[in-house]
């Protein structure tokens, strides 16, 4: 079974690397692009066990994702 | 599983007819896939320097500070007190170009583990770097990713990354010159080799599980590039600092436990390299369980096990009574370790996998009977657009200057060197633009290294064997304005595809260019790397001969910088003659071509002495700067820069042209305080030598000439990289 | 009296544990002690120092993993107590990643590394680490990192200024503390923060780097004797 | 319109990081994950010009993903 974690920055932080590439972007000449934001995901396997769910949801929480400037969505796959 | 042998087999080995035979006569019978891979590596040019092996052994490697020359990982030299330094230089140009974030970080991390695979820790690196026109569409992607690599890589296992070089021209655009150098600190008793020794000993493996990285990136660095090889490219090795201090901390805290026998990185052709030079040095065989490598990826074979050059792995042979201890040390740092195999008395590498026997090959021969090549060379033809020019034409030379100063070459490199860590270990006393040679106390100590790259590649094209003994000779200037007594080098040599005739000349001309001024200025080499067919499309790059120096400041206090205090003079030291063929001057009046300036090593050695002299046994020295492109003007504006402080030079020449820009060799300028004192040294030691100005103001002022700002300097410095690539 | 006890945590790829040993000893004359980072039980430290360095990396974020190791609990238990905490670059992360401070450190607003000497304006010279620095007096440290673009929610903002626990700012050598002084896109050039309590700061720059003559200035030296009535 | 690109290692290509954090969630004795795969997301938010789908498809190969290690996906949300 594989889950798929989604880690982006929450509204309103100014994610520089985003800025960067939408200049890029800009500079590039390709202007049918609006906006542009970034994000990691984590596909992580796990094995049929009682509480793979809760763990996911720990490790999403407690590693993956930083609560102060993160959000992070847990979707199976 | 017994495979014919194809001719499309050999070529994508890079084998050809003559390498086949010798490899048929060496075993006896025809070799399987895996003994020809390893055959085809251990072979390439880059492990075997057949095509450099005859002309590098004319290379002077001895003397009295040498403690280990080339042969080892890396070089090492003496610098009192039972410490030692361990230096290397090394380039990872094919992998930087097609990737150039992951090739020039593993370049630095392979370079690191040369120096602490020796037992030393690591304490500078420096960088060397060739681009193309900044106009090319390839530049600018490569130039950051590169430097971003090195930095990254650097800073995360926490060396202090302190100079180097930084050069663009066109004559790179396909292949661009990524030399990573490494210098560490080792107590002379504590050195670790990589001769295997002990008939029975455990082998052991170490670092990173082992993937498909870089199979075959050793005989990728031992081809020419075309399109089409750009497109179809081998895997790509990706680096991991993470692991690489891990293995850095645990090493050296296993080398305190009498454990090693003997230890070597997995560098090019990793497994298969190390495990053969290791026997090979100690005479012995080896046998390898390859079920026990580690790997990250399912059903590798052994072929590729071999092969594979994933990164921060090395090889070492454990007193059979010391596994414990050094189990207990990898398990603390987190590392997997595994023994792999032993030493044997059979003279033979019996590679095992499924307890069948896949692959025996002979060490010795193999090693022996590489192929060596005398090339045939030819003297290519001169440059045809110089004409030699009986004087230059009235040009602006205020305007000369400037554009020298924010033109790519000579900008500022701040962009670069602040994205390293140069402060980091806390020992870093001059890093990049604050002198000529960067500056490193040795830990607790009252005594420091300096070290240097250099390399002028449009003197090596004009001349390659002049452009080389400048490159030796402007790394002795160097370390001699910091203070320091010159003890050694490392040499990086890049050239182009050696089976070109007019390549070959180059590259055998550049080596007796080096070897007389080691000679010379009794500078031996102790280590070095070559990287060859640098050539894209028939193109091939300008003779580089890449000089990394090192060198010993016995005293803290003999350490000198470009420090210039107001009011003190400004001395020039040596023979002015004004050689402007092959300089940036001639360059930017688009005059290309002309011989670069001679050695005198006679003058170079008694100026040299006079300048190490004066920082050693008085107190007059201030500051120091030696001449070199750009010639005065341009030594002059660097100071003005360095120290936010103006100068004031009086010219009482007639072709100010040749005396502001041109490049003769030999020369210094010194900030001094006490003229006469400094004037009767000069005379009692006959030292050419002459007050050209002093500082004063907020002006580069060439009196009656003209006269550019500090502040204007300073703008026209940090312009280029902001304009090109923030 | 018994001799009072510095600690040192360590963890897998730290890189300034080395340089932070040498700087306390140099000023405080004391040897600190080293604490591996898988040590579940600290017996007694008197303070805490969390070094530069790229703990486990830096890989996700920097600081992160490092706050999955066991001596993390006890760096916890030791700050609750009271015990005076100092995360410097590195350790500053690491101390914002297991919440001890507040606020997060995000990638330099350029994207790069950035190796360079600063000035920072002491902006609290009331706590237990700052009170021998004059109100507003600046002081000039060198910096190195790619992950020092110091956020915070405006709410929270609010609150740890109410709170005084901003400690410095990045500014000009005369003070000012605008844009054009700000390295890395800080919130309000945010150097170093403490928690409400003030007994945990952190900071990025490394004072530990500037207290040789040879080393591009000696304010560090100061950073640390300020520490010598705590010990 | 809104299009995610997605952007991951390539088989085989070491991934430093997802090893770290692997190790990681093993050490927080979280026994029920058996891999994890990591990679980034971009949305692209573009106006309906005509030639949308090419720009977006050279920025994916030319600046979101480096070609030579890494994948990208591009699928409209
Ligand atoms: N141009 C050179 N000058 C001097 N020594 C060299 C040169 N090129 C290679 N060597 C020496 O040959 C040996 C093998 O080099 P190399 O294959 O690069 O080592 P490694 O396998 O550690 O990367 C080393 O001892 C190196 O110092
Ligand atoms: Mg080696």
């Amino acid at each position: 079974m594989i889950f798929r974690v989604y880690v982006n920055f929450k509204d309103g932080i100014l994610d520089p690397e985003a800025e960067a590439i939408k200049q890029t972007i800009a500079n590039m000449g390709l202007n049918s692009v609006k906006n542009l934001v970034k994000g990691k995901f984590f596909d992580i396997e796990v094995e049929d066990k009682k509480n793979y769910l809760s763990e996911i949801e720990k490790i999403s929480k407690d590693l993956l994702a930083n609560p102060i400037i993160e959000n992070f969505k847990i979707v199976k796959k | 599983m017994k495979k014919e042998i194809t001719k499309k087999i050999l070529e994508d080995h890079n084998i050809n007819s003559e390498e086949y035979n010798m490899i048929l006569a060496i075993m006896g019978r025809e070799p399987n896939l895996l003994e020809l891979g390893i055959f085809s590596v251990m072979w390439s040019e880059h492990c075997s320097y057949k095509s450099t092996k005859k002309w590098l052994k004319t290379l002077p490697t001895t003397g009295k500070k040498v403690v280990c020359g080339p042969g080892e990982n890396a070089g090492i030299i003496d610098i009192d007190d039972n410490d030692a330094i361990v230096f290397k230089m090394e380039s990872h140009n094919h992998p930087s170009f097609i990737e150039p974030y992951q090739g020039a970080a593993t370049g630095v991390g392979g370079i690191m583990r040369d120096v602490f695979t020796m037992g030393a820790r690591p304490i500078a690196n420096l960088n060397s770097l060739r681009f193309g026109d900044p106009k090319n569409e390839k530049t600018k992607n490569l130039l950051r990713g590169v430097v971003k690599g090195i930095g990254d890589y650097g800073n995360c296992v926490g060396i202090p990354t302190v100079g180097g070089e930084c050069f663009f021209h066109e004559n790179y655009n396909n292949n661009i010159l990524v030399n990573a150098m490494s210098v560490g600190l080792v107590k002379k008793n504590k050195i670790f080799y990589s001769t295997a020794k002990g008939i029975g000993n455990p082998i052991i493996y170490v670092g990173s599980k082992t993937g498909r990285d870089g199979i075959h990136g050793a005989t990728m660095a031992s081809a020419e590039f075309s399109d089409e090889s750009e497109n179809q490219r081998p895997q790509v090795q990706v680096g991991d600092p993470f692991i690489e201090k891990l293995l850095l901390e645990s090493c050296l805290e296993l080398m305190n436990e009498d454990a090693i026998v003997a230890i070597q990185d997995m560098g090019a052709a990793g497994l298969t390299s190390s495990s053969f030079e290791m026997a090979s040095k100690g005479n012995c065989g080896v046998k390898l369980l390859l079920d026990k490598v580690p790997c990250r990826e399912t059903e590798m074979t052994p072929y590729e096990m071999m092969l594979s050059e994933t990164q921060e792995r090395m090889l070492m042979i454990i007193k059979p009574e010391k596994k414990k201890i050094t189990y207990n040390i990898f398990q603390k740092w987190g590392l997997d370790a595994v023994e792999i195999g032993k030493l044997t008395d059979s003279g033979k590498m019996e590679l095992f996998y499924n307890n069948k026997l896949v692959g025996t090959l002979p060490i010795k021969p193999l090693a022996d009977l590489s192929p060596e090549y005398d090339r045939p060379s030819i003297k290519p033809k001169k440059i045809k657009n110089y004409q030699k020019k009986k004087s230059t034409p009235k040009i602006n030379l205020e305007k000369v200057l400037k554009k020298i100063l924010s033109g790519p070459n000579h900008s500022s490199k701040s962009w670069i060197f602040n994205q390293y860590d140069s402060s980091v270990m806390g020992d870093t006393i001059f890093s990049s633009e604050m002198a000529d040679a960067a500056v490193i106390r040795i830990h607790k100590t009252n005594k420091a290294i300096s070290v240097t790259s250099d390399c002028n590649p449009i003197y090596c094209k004009s001349d390659p064997r002049l452009g080389a003994e400048i490159a030796v000779a402007e790394s002795w200037r160097n370390l001699i304005s910091t203070g320091a007594e010159p003890i050694a080098i490392t040499d990086n040599l890049n050239f182009g595809n050696p089976e070109k005739k007019e390549i070959m000349y180059e590259i055998k001309e550049a080596i007796s260019g080096i070897k007389k001024a080691c000679i010379e200025l009794d500078y031996p080499v102790v280590s070095g790397n070559v990287s060859l067919y640098n050539e894209t499309n028939g193109k091939s790059i300008f003779p580089t001969p890449v000089i990394g120096g090192v060198g010993l400041i016995k005293k803290l206090k003999y350490a000198t910088g470009f420090k210039m205090d107001d009011d003190s003079s400004i001395y020039l030291i040596g023979k002015t003659k004004g050689h402007l063929e092959s300089s940036l001057f001639y360059e930017h009046l688009k005059i290309f071509g002309g011989s670069p300036p001679k050695v005198d090593f006679k003058e170079e050695k008694k100026n040299g002495n006079f300048v190490k002299f004066l920082a050693q046994k008085t107190e007059l020295l201030i500051g120091c700067h030696d001449i070199s492109e750009g010639g005065i003007a341009l030594a002059l504006a660097e100071l003005c820069i360095a120290n936010k402080k103006g100068i004031e030079i009086t010219l009482k020449k007639k072709n100010p042209e040749k005396f502001l820009f041109g490049e003769d060799q030999s020369r210094y300028l010194l900030i001094i305080n006490k003229k006469k004192e400094f004037e009767t040294l000069a005379k009692k030691n006959n030292i050419e030598n002459e007050r050209i100005g002093f500082v004063t103001g907020a002006f580069l002022n060439f009196k009656n000439l003209f006269s550019i700002s500090v502040d204007a300097l300073l703008k026209l410095n940090s312009s280029w990289f902001k304009g090109y690539i923030e | 009296m018994k001799e009072k006890k510095i600690s040192i945590v360590i963890f897998p790829g730290s890189n300034c544990d080395r340089d932070l040993f040498v700087a306390l000893e140099k000023c405080l004359g004391t040897k600190p002690e080293f604490i591996w980072h898988n040590c579940s039980h600290v017996k007694s430290t008197d303070m805490i120092l969390i070094p530069g360095g790229f703990s486990f990396g830096d890989y996700l974020r920097a600081g992160t993993i490092a706050t999955k190791s066991p001596a993390i609990k006890e760096v916890i238990r030791f700050s609750k107590r009271g015990v005076p905490i100092i995360g410097i670059c590195n350790g500053f992360q690491i101390l914002t990643e297991c919440g001890l401070l507040e606020g997060a450190l995000i990638k330099n607003s350029n994207q790069l590394f950035k190796c360079e000497k600063v000035n920072l304006k002491v902006i609290n010279n009331k706590t237990i680490f700052t009170k021998n620095y004059k109100s507003s007096e600046i002081i000039s440290l060198p910096i190195a990192h790619s992950q020092g673009n110091y956020f915070i929610e405006s709410d929270n903002l609010k609150k740890i200024e109410d709170n005084d626990q901003i400690i410095f700012k990045y500014s000009s050598d005369f003070g000012d503390v605008t844009e054009k002084y700000n390295p890395n896109g800080s919130v309000n050039n945010i150097a170093g923060i403490s928690n409400k309590k003030k007994n945990v700061i952190g900071l990025m720059p490394h004072p530990e780097r500037a207290i040789e003559n040879f080393h591009n200035g000696i304010d560090g030296i100061k950073f640390f004797k300020n520490l010598k009535d705590l010990i």
